[in-house]
């Protein structure tokens, strides 16, 4: 699989666009939060500056870069800067792996004196083999910036932040990993795209060598692990340091958190950090439980058929597939994020020793247990 | 030709990294240090198609192991160490020398070796999972007796780690 | 084999090569640090030259023994911290320092 | 082969440049105020003082890094289990490697059960 310069361009470019977009969404969902705990709690929320206060993340923008510099006096200067940076690493690498849409045929072109392509344009920044197994790998780093974060800034406050943040990711990280096992189970795959495929046309599944069809349901992983896909949206949410599990910033114990000494655009890098995150949880979250980018009870095949009335053959209908389903995909992601906001801005603060037994006493055995019946059901199912 | 240079440039990630965990003096630093090699090493198993390694080196070394590293040195606050190296200058020198000694040993031997397998004889694996399936089919029949033994060596950290908690006190306790 | 074909083209003795030179960096730190958690740390920098030797083998050989053992490998070495680290907490809690000389005291 | 490794470096090379970029930028533009002594001192609310390395740190949170360590070697080891299961289950073997794992993983629910008892989990 070589690729020649323009695939390679054209590949680079697109990378580039993703990491723009996920650095675009963040002001975006930062409105979003705003507007939306403004709407919660019978408040107008920014709405001033703009249609809708739209343009207030420009003018937040501008003045995340018009703050002083600071470092604190007995910060280590070195980690105190890398930690921001470093904050957007994970998020970023993750968002890679995520399959958006079907890919983009385009056609032979000509392009100064030569002729390139045909080429096969993927919506996904790369196709790595055993994308889960890479998003947990890489997500699994997120809590060195916290911790940099605490020793760089060299304050009590921000160090017990980051340790409590490092604790509860790496407890919610584990129950996360035993909750992904029943969908690794059913699917038998590692790969995205293959799961995606796996849960088209109707809900099916073969039990006792008889074949069971339930016409009204779509073949979606949540009707198959509703356990699991509880366990993990709740883990992702304690992943994300959001509210309720938001106690490594808890302002009333520990001033704001690992990021006490922090303002300005290296706050602002936490913060991409912390919705790239999101943003991540919530793909994976469709993918695993809700088709990813697949249309309920309309197959790739009717689709294709609808679409070809209106753009022909060709070029054009894969081009018109990929941008229904990416709208799709993005309608299930805006869903799942106005969860995320919605949950933060309606449950209450957990204590942090009833976050740690929430972790290790209920979401660990529980992901064991739906581990344990996934296998069981699987093995008796086969008969 | 890109991936020789790639090659050579995860080769020097690594092991720059890895001599900087054995010189710089500071532990967090060190450890830092670690993690980046961990990382490189893992980036270099993904290159040689081991995907399902490579995620488990992240997982494992960089996700777990180092994390506890940093933290203890977190607990601890250990700042810069005055002793961080032996004393003397005759150990010191027999030590160096020893260390590259032994390189140059291994070195030697295995110029001597194996040098006829190189990259061209590479076939590509059919697919990852593919080759997934063939590792956990081995795991689970060939290496049973381990795999199982793994569960109990797991059992003897959970029982050190259990005294250990019955043991009162923060890190800094016996200065209250 | 002629040295320009040596460097284009990576072969088994490449990656052999970086794994020899982890596990004596990892030997260098070992015997010469004085920091309990830093001998701990050079010991996994050795296990890990250990594990890309392994990983080599198993991909230039065609096999997947390799990668099977690195599991081992990896699972033995995370106890082996956790365990080391303890027995570090439980050292620095008594002396507070993890000077590797502190072990010395240690009388049964 | 190699070429999988170059998108994941060359995003992680772009997110390492744009934010060291732009934090350069910001601390060309924003405001240089020469900072006052009481302002380079660590934020406690106020109360000025106390340094980090005096704050008593639980054991609880190395144990907790600990206590993860093992069930996360346990999660790895159940991946490559869950990917060749219903192969197994295909081929016949399916009691086999289902028995398998469940002596492994009643091994560790027996680990969590003692830490339990032990209080290893408590957080006060």
């Amino acid at each position: 699989m070589r690729m020649d310069a323009m695939e390679a361009a054209i590949n680079a470019l697109k990378l580039v666009v993703i990491f723009g977009m996920m650095i675009q969404a963040v002001p975006l969902l930062v409105w979003l939060e705003r507007r939306g705990s403004a709407f919660i709690q019978h408040r107008f929320g920014p709405n001033r500056v703009g249609p809708l206060g739209l343009l207030q993340l420009l003018a937040d923008a501008v003045k995340f870069i018009n703050k002083e510099e600071f470092v604190p006096g007995k910060g280590h200067r070195l980690l105190f800067f890398l930690a921001p940076i470093l904050a957007m690493m994970p998020g970023a690498l993750a968002v890679l792996a995520i399959p958006f849409s079907t890919p983009i045929e385009i056609a032979a072109f000509d392009f100064a004196g030569s002729t390139w392509g045909p080429y096969l344009l993927k919506v996904q920044g790369a196709d790595i083999p055993l994308g889960i197994i890479y998003i947990f790998g890489v997500s699994s780093l997120a809590t060195y910036p916290l911790l940099l974060a605490g020793w760089g800034s060299s304050n009590k406050f921000s160090l017990m932040g980051a340790l409590r943040a490092s604790a509860q990711m790496i407890s919610y990280e584990l129950a996360m990993g035993l909750a992904v096992v029943g969908v690794m189970i059913i699917y038998g795959t590692f790969y995205l795209n293959e799961m995606i495929d796996m849960q088209q046309g109707p809900m099916n599944f073969m039990f006792m060598g008889k074949e069971v069809i339930f016409p009204y349901l779509p073949n979606w992983g949540i009707f198959y692990q509703p356990l699991g896909f509880l366990l993990f949206l709740v883990c992702s949410y304690a992943e994300a340091n959001r509210l309720p599990f938001d106690l490594p910033e808890a302002e009333g114990e520990l001033v704001a958190g690992y990021h006490t000494e922090y303002g300005g655009f290296k706050m602002l890098m936490f913060f991409i950090g912390e919705y790239g995150h999101m943003i991540v949880s919530s793909s994976v979250v469709i993918i695993f439980y809700f088709g990813g980018y697949l249309i309920p009870f309309l197959s790739t095949e009717d689709l294709r058929q609808l679409l070809t009335g209106f753009v022909g053959e060709g070029a054009m209908l894969s081009l018109a597939t990929s941008l229904v389903y990416l709208l799709s995909f993005i309608i299930k992601l805006v869903i799942f994020l106005w969860v995320f906001i919605w949950v933060r801005w309606s449950l209450p603060r957990f204590r942090y020793d009833q976050l740690m037994d929430l972790g290790w006493k209920t979401m660990l055995p529980w992901g064991l247990l739906n581990t344990f019946v996934t296998m069981l059901l699987v093995y008796l199912a086969h008969g | 030709m890109t991936s020789t240079v790639l090659f050579y440039l995860l080769q020097f990630l690594i092991l720059a990294s890895a001599l900087g965990v054995v010189l710089i003096p500071n532990p967090i630093y060190c450890a830092l240090m670690l993690a980046v090699s961990m990382i490189g090493i893992s980036a270099l198993f993904f290159s040689l198609e081991a995907y399902f390694v490579a995620g488990v080196q992240l997982i494992v070394y960089a996700g777990a192991v180092m994390v506890l590293f940093v933290m203890v040195i977190m607990l601890f606050n250990l700042k810069n160490e005055v002793v961080a190296f032996s004393k003397g200058l005759l150990s010191k020198v027999l030590k160096v020398s020893l260390s590259v000694l032994i390189f140059a040993l291994i070195a030697s031997s295995l110029s001597m070796s194996f040098a006829d397998l190189n990259s061209s004889q590479l076939q590509p694996y059919e697919s990852a999972m593919r080759s997934v399936k063939e590792l956990s089919a081995l795991l689970f029949t060939k290496y049973i007796f381990a795999f199982e033994a793994i569960s109990i060596l797991l059992i003897l950290v959970v029982v050190g780690a259990v005294s250990l908690a019955r043991a009162k006190g923060g890190t800094h306790a016996s200065d209250k | 084999m002629p040295l320009t074909s040596s460097l284009t083209e990576i072969s088994l003795n490449h990656y052999l090569i970086l794994s020899a030179a982890l596990f004596c960096i990892g030997m260098f730190g070992v015997i010469m640090r004085k920091n309990a958690i830093v001998i701990l740390m050079s010991i996994e920098l050795m296990l890990n030259g250990v594990n890309v030797s392994f990983v080599a083998f198993s991909r230039y050989q065609n096999t997947m023994d390799g990668y099977v053992i690195v599991f081992f490998v990896m699972a033995i070495a995370a106890a082996e911290a956790a365990v080391g680290l303890a027995l570090a907490v439980a050292i620095f809690k008594r002396f507070r320092e993890i000077n590797i000389s502190s072990f010395e005291h240690l009388k049964g | 082969m190699i070429y999988q490794l170059g998108p994941v470096l060359f995003m992680a090379t772009l997110s390492l440049l744009f934010g060291v970029v732009v934090l350069f930028l910001v601390s060309k533009v924003g405001p240089k105020l020469k900072p006052t002594k009481a302002k380079l001192e660590s934020y406690e609310s106020g109360i000025s003082g106390q340094q980090a390395s005096t704050t008593k740190v639980p054991v609880k949170f190395y144990l907790t890094a600990i206590l993860f360590i093992v069930f996360d070697i346990e999660a790895i080891f159940i991946y490559p289990w869950a990917a060749v299961f219903k192969d197994f289950l295909a081929e016949g073997y399916g009691s086999f490697i289902l028995i398998e794992m469940v002596v492994f993983m009643a091994t560790l629910v027996w680990g969590l059960f003692y830490i339990w008892k032990g209080k290893a989990l408590d957080w006060e």
